[in-house]
């Protein structure tokens, strides 16, 4: 089954189910599960067609290696959270060309990854950007949408730029060869590397472009941000590793001032990477609602996959691409978590909810098991992908990188648990005493992709074989693994063992915790209250302004959002003097340009 | 002592004033009758007696009379005016100074659970302030038996006898 | 002066099994103390802890909550309202738990034993293991006490604790009388 | 990783919970004698753990117990990847990263068993915990990261071989001093000790998570905190103070470097919490930068 009856298939589903959800909402949800999980089961099965390639009405394809796994992302993370959509029909304003929009853009994304030349690339670019900017606005606020668009299209705009521009220069479109000849000009190569990798910028919310992320993702239907963050994010990914694999980076700036070892081009962009780390963490750890928080991780998450990328090295760029799947895996799961919530409580904000682990314990594990993974602790997959970028930089010595780095992944302990703690620990109010736990449908893509996590936390060879065949085919020498031994130049990792230890530590202290006396259970607001009587549990739960000492450090930070505020307000004062000047009415303005006029020509001396 | 004389005719001049005396220097008290509290406190504050330091009650039990004694305070002279009247002890009532002295509030709620004095237009004054779950008569009047409600309510340790020279000092 | 210890039984043969034995031993050498500062024996806790009298010699140290804490210290006269607190605060510490009562006013009332507001005999509310008399109680009568509680312990003769589960409902009895209900609700915590 | 490796990790969970408890016992010996008074028996520590785990105890909930569990479970493991002079109970596993990564999952533990506890003192003490964790890691990382830049190994065996040769003045502490004075400061913060120990202030906030531990989840989490204890001083000895050729040299300098620690704490008032995140990132920062860019770029003391 080659590659292109998938994506007419795919194409022909999203128009499928908005006809039979035009009969039945409940059903068309009940198809986009069923056609997204059967493009996974084709695209999974389809792994021998990477290398063949095919054209479809006269926009050409061609499977590689790079393009085969990040639509296995892609289509996973689609197929998961197509689970919830029957839950949120009634919820969506219009509910069939939500179906249909959530496949069709699944198909798109898959077009992209696959195209052969620039032209497609940017067609199914524009596809992806417009069907996700019809589907945010069905959540609740018209802006989110807007900004999504605008950002997004600054980033399409300079990347149609580069593809014309390097056209005109090369004469054709195909990707592999369209790039070549910049290896011998680094001026012109360093121009097309700024322009065609801002698209990729924007899509993963790096620094200057991530004003739209928290907008978007906390204000589209609950049942597509775990797609935003977790796959539309990554489309950025694969843009920014078309721009420094096939464009020769390296050797076209081989030539230009190196900063530490690393072309200064490319380290500019590094350390727009390391600022989107710091930014996203900070406000992360800030936020009050849950879906804001979790944006925002991405943002962050999108730094350490935008700096793995440019390192195209051994080490870093496998753990960059094992982070991409870990984060995509990690961010769906936590977004479902919050979503399942938000389908009984109606609510998102932390202040507002408490103590939900007493009423969904499944969410609770998952949820858990996803931020271990997110923040990069042992047992998860998180661990290894973050361990090897931080390996990558330690070898490198880029240490003004790694100090973001690791601000990250320590700063993600922060904003990953105050959730944990203010939405699933402490009191439970009674208001939601009575709420009942999330149904079965939305416990299975949960599960998945929690013991997915785990899984790849414990055996990342599957995960690192392809990686490692996926570097072969650039042409850079493959991450060494042999048997879940990961060996890097300075550092080994054996995940089976640490798994192994900890799995033996674990043991020992629960034998230690059984062979001592029992335990008395008592209710939540039987606890120490400095000996005072308390009634109402809504008062004893701590869970607004969770970091309140670390958030006064920095109170009043500088915003892009204001700093494009105040760009918006002198441009408009601008427009005002211009009209004033030059078509205003008056007949003063009139009488003060003929003077004008007349001067110039007393002076000019002007030969009629 | 003269700017205490001065108050003292400038006050009798206005108000018909039952009683005077000055038990502390800078302290002068005076005692009025009921209706006149309210019109001599508003007065007292508005030539500078911004503070009411004190509002309390004693029970003159062989008159049948409460006291009243509101304690208000000048910073500028430093001077304690202690204005003083008297109430019948069988059903105590009077109107509240919460709208003069925002702060009397509490004080109003003290005396009225230690002495049972009604205080309209203080809504408040009625909910208890110390004493919780007290199930009987405002503990401070005099004729309130301490040791009778002690030994009834708190059980006391039965010693043998009164004095350890009487058990021989055992061991 | 003698210290009264309300439940000093003959020394009858010991019963408790060996396992019971090792952890009076390790009870006895280690007390943490959570002092509810009521009336005036609390400020004779410092000099007892710092270099003078050094309690931690003894094992023994301050502890913030309850639940961490073995014995409670009562220092001073208890009026109904803290008597209610410290009751709540009894029932929140772990067993085996003991208390020892400072001063005459936990004995039998001390100075103010006419007052209507405070009690006059702390064993009628808890299972008091050692009363230290006086007027405060110096650190060295402290320590005294202190000893005496360790050695207690160590023949596991300080259980108050048991006898406070095994009658329950004469102590409930007694609390109710005097306090009316213990559980309550006021006006700054509805 | 055969059934050897397990019983040697066994035997150094329980030598290290028999060396690290009476290391602290001596210390308590040591802080008192600061404060001029006898102080406890050097087997204090040892009774007060079986103590707490003789007592009754009550429970919050499941995530209660699980968390308590999962801490010590995940500290324990981390002590089993330290190596004591030569002896290794896994090989190769002693990576750095490894090590203070895991190390998170026995705070990540204790934080979720906290907060499950209901108790608003427990959630603002793990806030507390969490920013303080922010604040020391950070330099401290920044600086391994330059060592491992250096000396083309992250593991704590590997950096110990590397300063065995030329006796004290081959250590890292003295080849390095800008970042023996750093990891001396993070080493502070590390082991919660008095002047960034604002996350279980007793009078402030109730010894923050462990207010409502009692009774054996006490029991375990003095086990924790000795552990945790022992973890992060040999880290340390072993990247600055040259690990020990035999375990008897090892464990010589890190009741030195312990004790020298406490006796620091001892006289030191606390940090509020804002005040500690932002002297990590001033002083403590600006050498561990300095110290990167002197060897990145100088490689002074790296030969």
């Amino acid at each position: 089954m080659d590659f292109n009856a998938l994506i007419l298939f795919m194409v022909f589903s999203a128009v499928l189910s908005y006809l039979v959800s035009k009969s039945n909402i409940k059903l068309g949800a009940y198809s986009t599960i069923l056609f997204s999980l059967i493009s996974l089961i084709i695209l999974f099965l389809g792994r021998n067609n990477i290398g063949n390639e095919f054209s479809l009405l006269y926009m050409n394809f061609r499977v590689t290696a790079i393009g085969w796994y990040f639509s296995l992302i892609m289509i996973l993370i689609y197929s998961m959270t197509a689970f919830f959509n029957p839950y949120w029909m009634e919820k969506i304003l219009y509910p069939s060309s939500y179906n249909f929009l959530y496949l069709f853009s699944l198909a798109a994304t898959v077009g992209l990854f696959f195209a052969a030349d620039l032209i497609t690339l940017f067609i199914f670019w524009e596809v992806v950007v417009w069907s996700s900017t019809f589907i945010v606005p069905l959540g609740k606020s018209r802006k989110a949408a807007v900004v999504y668009f605008t950002i997004s299209s600054i980033g399409s705009m300079a990347t149609l730029f580069a593809i014309m521009f390097v056209y005109s220069k090369s004469g054709t479109f195909d990707i592999n060869e369209a790039f070549k000849f910049l290896a011998s000009e680094p001026l012109t190569a360093t121009f097309v590397f700024f322009t065609f990798i801002t698209a990729g910028l924007t899509k993963i919310g790096i620094f200057p472009f991530h004003i739209w992320l928290p907008l978007a993702h906390g204000n589209a239907p609950h049942t597509f941000s775990p797609v935003l963050s977790g796959g539309l994010v990554k489309m950025g990914a694969f843009i920014a590793y078309l721009s420094v694999g096939i464009l020769p980076a390296y050797k076209a700036f081989s030539t230009s001032m190196t900063i530490m070892g690393i072309p200064f081009q490319i380290y500019l962009l590094m350390v727009l990477g390391a600022i989107s780390i710091v930014v996203g963490t900070l406000m992360a750890i800030k936020q009050d609602d849950v879906k804001k928080l979790i944006a925002y991780s991405s943002v962050a998450n999108g730094g350490y996959i935008l700096i793995g990328i440019l390192m195209m090295d051994q080490v870093t760029f496998a753990g960059s691409l094992m982070h991409i799947f870990n984060h995509a895996i990690a961010s769906a799961a936590a977004f479902l978590t919050i979503a399942a919530i938000a389908h009984r409580t109606k609510t998102t904000k932390i202040s507002e909810l408490g103590g939900m682990i007493h009423k969904m314990p499944v969410s609770y594990v998952v949820y858990l098991i996803s931020i271990i993974s997110l923040a990069g602790i042992p047992p998860m997959g998180g661990f290894v992908s973050k361990w090897l970028i931080v390996q990558g930089l330690a070898s490198k010595g880029l240490i003004f990188i790694a100090f973001a780095a690791f601000f990250g992944s320590i700063g993600s302990f922060l904003y990953v648990f105050r959730p944990l703690a203010g939405l699933f620990l402490g009191q439970l109010a009674p208001k939601y005493e009575n709420i009942k736990p999330s149904t079965l449908v939305m416990k299975i893509p949960m599960v998945i992709l929690a013991s997915m996590s785990v899984f790849f936390g414990i055996f990342p060879k599957y995960l690192l074989e392809t990686i490692g065949e996926i570097q072969t085919s650039i042409g850079i020498d493959p991450i060494m693994i042999n048997g879940d031994t990961i060996t890097t130049i300075n550092g080994v990792l054996n995940t089976n063992k640490v798994a192994a230890i900890f799995g033996f530590g674990f043991v020992i202290s629960l034998m230690i915790f059984l062979v001592l006396p029992k335990s008395r259970k008592v209710g939540l607001m039987d606890t120490y209250t400095s000996a005072e009587f308390i009634y109402t549990p809504e008062l004893y739960h701590y869970a607004n302004s969770f970091y309140a000492p670390f958030e006064r450090l920095y109170k009043n930070h500088p915003s892009v959002e204001k700093f494009l505020g105040k760009f918006a307000v002198k441009t408009e004062e601008l427009g005002i003097l211009v009209n004033s000047l030059f078509f205003s009415h008056k007949p003063s303005v009139t009488v003060l340009w003929v003077m004008a006029i007349a001067t110039l020509i007393f002076l000019g001396g002007v030969d009629i | 002592m003269n700017s205490m004389n001065s108050i003292y005719e400038n006050l009798k001049s206005k108000f018909n004033i039952l009683g005077v005396d000055y038990p502390d220097d800078m302290q002068m008290a005076i005692d009025l009758d009921e209706k006149d509290i309210h019109t001599v406190i508003v007065y007292l504050k508005s030539i500078g007696y911004t503070q009411l330091s004190m509002l309390t009650c004693v029970d003159w039990i062989k008159e049948g009379v409460f006291q009243l004694v509101y304690i208000v305070f000048n910073w500028d002279n430093g001077i304690h005016i202690l204005v003083r009247t008297k109430l019948d002890r069988e059903n105590p009532k009077f109107r509240t100074i919460v709208e003069i002295y925002p702060g009397a509030q509490f004080y109003e709620r003290d005396v009225h659970e230690f002495f049972g004095v009604e205080f309209e237009g203080n809504e408040i004054s009625y909910k208890n302030l110390f004493l919780e779950l007290w199930d009987d008569m405002p503990p401070m009047r005099k004729d309130f038996d301490p040791q009778k409600y002690s030994d009834e309510k708190y059980a006391a340790r039965e010693y043998k006898s009164k004095f350890i020279s009487e058990v021989g000092g055992e061991k | 002066m003698k210290i009264i210890s309300n439940n000093s039984k003959t020394d009858k043969e010991d019963m408790r099994k060996i396992w019971e034995k090792i952890g009076d031993y390790f009870r006895a050498n280690s007390i943490w103390m959570k002092w509810y500062c009521t009336g005036c024996g609390a400020i004779e806790l410092p000099p007892t802890m710092t270099s003078r009298f050094d309690m931690e010699r003894l094992g023994m140290g301050p502890m913030a909550t309850p639940r961490q804490a073995d014995v409670l210290l009562i220092t001073g006269y208890l009026s109904s309202k803290t008597l209610r607190r410290i009751i709540y605060s009894y029932e929140q510490m772990q067993d085996p738990k003991y208390v020892v009562g400072f001063g005459s006013c936990t004995i039998n009332g001390g100075i103010y034993y006419d007052s209507y507001a405070t009690m006059k005999q702390l064993d009628n509310y808890l299972p008091v293991d050692l009363y230290i008399a006086g007027c405060m109680p110096r650190p060295e009568a402290v320590m005294n006490g202190f000893d005496t509680l360790i050695s207690m312990i160590k023949k596991g003769e300080a259980n108050g604790w048991k006898h406070y589960k095994e009658n329950y409902d004469w102590y409930s009895r007694n609390q109710l009388h005097s306090l009316g209900e213990v559980y309550v609700k006021d006006e700054f915590h509805e | 990783m055969n059934i050897m490796n397990f019983i040697y990790a066994f035997l150094l969970l329980v030598f290290v919970f028999l060396f690290q408890t009476s290391i602290t016992g001596i210390n308590r010996k040591v802080m008192a004698r600061l404060q001029r008074r006898r102080g406890p028996k050097w087997y204090q520590q040892f009774i007060d753990i079986f103590k707490a785990m003789s007592k009754s105890s009550t429970t919050h909930g499941w995530i209660f117990d699980f968390g308590v569990i999962m801490a010590l479970g995940g500290i324990m493991a981390t002590t089993i990847l330290i190596p004591i002079g030569p002896f290794k109970a896994f090989a190769d596993v002693d990576n750095i990263f490894i090590v203070s990564y895991l190390l998170a999952v026995g705070m990540l533990g204790m934080a979720m068993s906290a907060s499950g506890s209901g108790n608003p003192w427990a959630s603002i003490g793990v806030s507390r915990a969490l920013t303080n964790m922010l604040a020391y890691d950070v330099p401290f990382m920044v600086l391994i990261v330059s060592f491992i830049y250096a000396f083309k190994t992250s593991s704590l065996s590997g950096f110990a071989a590397l300063q065995q040769g030329a006796g004290i003045l081959g250590w890292n502490f003295f080849r390095f001093p800008l970042g023996g004075i750093v990891a001396l400061i993070c080493l502070q913060g590390m082991l919660g000790k008095k002047p960034f120990d604002s996350f279980i202030a007793p009078a402030e906030i109730a010894s923050g998570p462990m207010v409502e531990y009692g009774g054996r989840h006490l029991g375990m989490l003095f086990l924790l905190h000795e552990f945790s204890t022992f973890i992060e001083v040999s880290i340390i000895v072993h990247i600055f103070f040259g690990g020990g050729a035999t375990p008897l040299e090892f464990m010589v300098k890190y009741a030195l470097l312990y004790t020298f620690m406490n006796i620091i704490s001892g006289v030191f008032p606390r940090f509020k919490i804002d005040q500690a995140v932002k002297f990590y990132y001033k002083v403590p920062l600006a050498l561990a930068f300095i110290q990167g860019l002197i060897i990145i770029f100088t490689g002074l003391g790296v030969s």
